[in-house]
């Protein structure tokens, strides 16, 4: 069970730094905006599975913070991007 | 073993492909997202050093409103992109390069020559904890064992807040800071901001309340509610504050006041600053702890927003 | 090789990068990131250091852990009030200098400020 | 019952893992930044489910999983605000070109 926990917390990273692939080719900004959510849901699986193995206790308040800090920054990405561009098309 | 080293392994890669990406790409908005996506990776790093406290606060501050900080200002300064200097030459980057990589390899060379085994004061922070009551060490590091530190930090959070505010021209004083939300509708925002602060507030409070005796504490806690402030902010229900409204004032100046007259209680009664009477350390610590979130979350809320403006439409 | 080395060696490269982007960046805000990007591989130092401590029944020294989550507000107090003044230096500039957005300069200093942040509006 | 319990959730982790994979293709696969969020948005999202669903049995006491299932809400919830905000600020970015 362990392995098999920590293996799966291995490819849901793998799969993660893979997505992350496309903020770096953007090519828009709104392409990059979902970087937040893409590591929120899987920093937070990775963290869990990776956890799982010595007592989850602590790893999921740490994972309640990290999901409402990325749904935050999120939120902040999109507006914030809004505010920098949206000189005419407010 | 082997399979936990691999994720290690993993882990370590990516944090550092993200860095470097953060610091070579050209647009400064991609870089914000990428020293954001640095912060959430490098809290799990965090939490395989074993140190979920830090964790924690690593991912409130640094992939939360650091983030909005800087992305603040990355739309305000945009504007003056022109002004910015030419890139450095090819042969002045190679020989910074050169520099830096003799950095690493100094430091790389300390990590893998650091005595063995390793100094540690765990020990005297355990025999303190039992004489404070708590189950966290970090806590009670950071309010028993050295809590002339943290008194500090709380007056250096005060006195960077004085020191954004003071930037402001006179004309400014007394102003708001500015908004933080557009003219522009945002419903899915607002309707946002209205279900996700209810359900923040009390992760906040949790985490403050397990301080004591698991990862958590007031620096945590308060940012998340202060994370939940900007977000009312960020969506237009609330604008910033007056920054001459008294109650904020003394909000501020509450915790690190309160900490600093417990403190001097200490050296009356128990012979040294901020010793605490023995049978009662560990309720003095929680009242510090709840008296010092609200002043911390509205610091770090402020900090953010930035210096105050007086504009002819407010 | 342990996994705490193996994140000493990660903090280390972090430092060096982010050296190597508060010397060469030419724009200040970066450097503010660049900055971030080195105290952040400092404190990971500081964390496998407290990882190597571990006794008393602690994964790691908590003192080091302390002073680490001490550090990162400083630093972000420290980060505030930089891009605070960057902007305010930046404002001073822009109002002395002619710029290309001509439209600025004729209006009254007070809402010299209008676009800062709302840009949008 | 333990074994039950167990095989549910190496079912249940490796379903979850398979969308995470999923959506990691979708995202760079996809042709336009709106299937891509669609990606991102969904497909993610269910596999934190099933891999919080996995985790589950793991969890020792009622408070932790409902800690957990709390995460997966947050998630869910922000991932239906940010599918909103980024898709309309894309349909910007689209029309300004």
């Amino acid at each position: 069970m362990p392995d098999f926990l920590i293996g799966t917390a291995i490819f849901v990273l793998a799969t993660t730094a893979l997505g992350l692939l496309r903020f770096i080719y953007g090519p828009t900004d709104a392409d990059r905006m979902m970087v937040a959510q893409l590591l929120g849901t899987g920093s937070i699986a990775a963290l869990l599975l990776v956890s799982a193995v010595t007592g989850l206790s602590a790893a999921t308040d740490l994972a309640m913070v990290i999901a409402l800090v990325a749904a935050f920054g999120s939120a902040a990405f999109a507006k914030g991007a809004r505010d920098t561009e949206s000189g005419e098309d407010a | 073993m082997i399979v936990a080293g691999a994720f290690d392994l993993a882990l370590a890669v990516t944090v550092l492909a993200v860095a470097t990406w953060c610091v070579s790409v050209r647009a400064t908005f991609a870089a914000v997202v990428a020293f954001v996506a640095f912060g959430l990776l490098v809290a799990v790093v965090w939490v395989r050093l074993a140190a979920v406290d830090v964790a924690l606060t690593e991912v409130a501050i640094q992939g939360g409103i650091v983030g909005v900080l800087l992305l603040g200002a990355t739309a305000s300064l945009r504007r003056y992109k022109a002004a910015v200097a030419e890139r450095s030459g090819a042969t002045q980057r190679l020989a910074v390069a050169v520099f830096c990589a003799v950095v690493f390899l100094a430091l790389a060379t300390a990590v893998l020559t650091l005595p063995d085994p390793a100094p540690t004061l765990a020990p005297p922070v355990a025999a303190s904890l039992l004489a404070f009551g708590l189950g966290n060490p970090v806590t009670g590091v950071l309010l028993g064992y050295r809590a002339i530190d943290t008194l500090l930090e709380t007056v250096v959070l005060l006195l960077a807040l004085i020191g954004v505010w003071s930037i402001s021209p006179d004309r400014s004083w007394g102003g708001r800071p500015l908004p933080m939300h557009s003219a522009g509708r945002a419903d899915a925002l607002v309707y946002f901001a209205r279900l996700l602060p209810p359900v923040g507030i009390v992760i906040g409070v949790y985490i403050v309340w397990v301080g004591a005796d698991a990862p958590g504490g007031k620096f945590q806690g308060g940012t998340i509610l202060a994370a939940m402030w900007m977000l009312v902010m960020m969506a237009g229900l609330r604008n910033p504050p007056s920054v001459a409204r008294s109650g904020l004032r003394l909000l501020l100046v509450a915790g690190p006041a309160f900490f600093f007259i417990v403190g001097l209680a200490g050296l009356a009664i128990s012979g040294g600053f901020l010793a605490y009477p023995a049978p009662y350390a560990k309720p003095i610590i929680l009242l510090i702890e709840l008296v010092l979130t609200p002043s911390v979350a509205v610091t770090l809320g402020l900090l953010v927003a930035g210096p105050p403006v007086r504009d002819a439409r407010q | 090789m342990s996994a705490a080395t193996l994140y000493g060696l990660s903090a280390a490269a972090l430092v060096g990068i982010g050296l190597f982007g508060l010397i060469t960046h030419p724009d200040p805000l970066r450097k503010i990131l660049a900055f971030n990007l080195l105290g952040g591989g400092v404190f990971l130092l500081f964390g496998v250091i407290a990882r190597r401590g571990a006794a008393a029944g602690f994964g790691g020294d908590p003192v080091p852990q302390a002073i680490v989550i001490t550090g990162i507000i400083v630093g972000f107090s420290a980060t505030a009030l930089a891009v605070a003044l960057l902007q305010r230096l930046f404002e001073e500039n822009n109002r002395t200098a002619p710029q290309a957005e001509g439209s600025m300069q004729g209006a009254p200093t007070v809402s010299s400020h209008d676009g800062d942040r709302g840009g949008g509006d | 019952m333990s074994f039950a319990l167990d095989v549910l959730s190496v079912v249940a982790i490796s379903a979850g893992a398979f969308f995470f994979l999923a959506g990691t293709v979708g995202l760079l696969r996809f042709p336009d930044t709106f299937t891509r969020l669609h990606a991102l948005t969904k497909a993610d999202n269910l596999g934190l489910g099933l891999v919080v669903l996995g985790l589950l049995p793991q969890v020792d006491g009622a408070l932790g999983a409902l800690k957990l299932i709390v995460v997966w809400l947050l998630i869910l919830s922000s991932g239906a605000t940010v599918a909103q905000l980024i898709a309309r600020r894309a349909r910007l970015i689209a029309r300004s070109r």
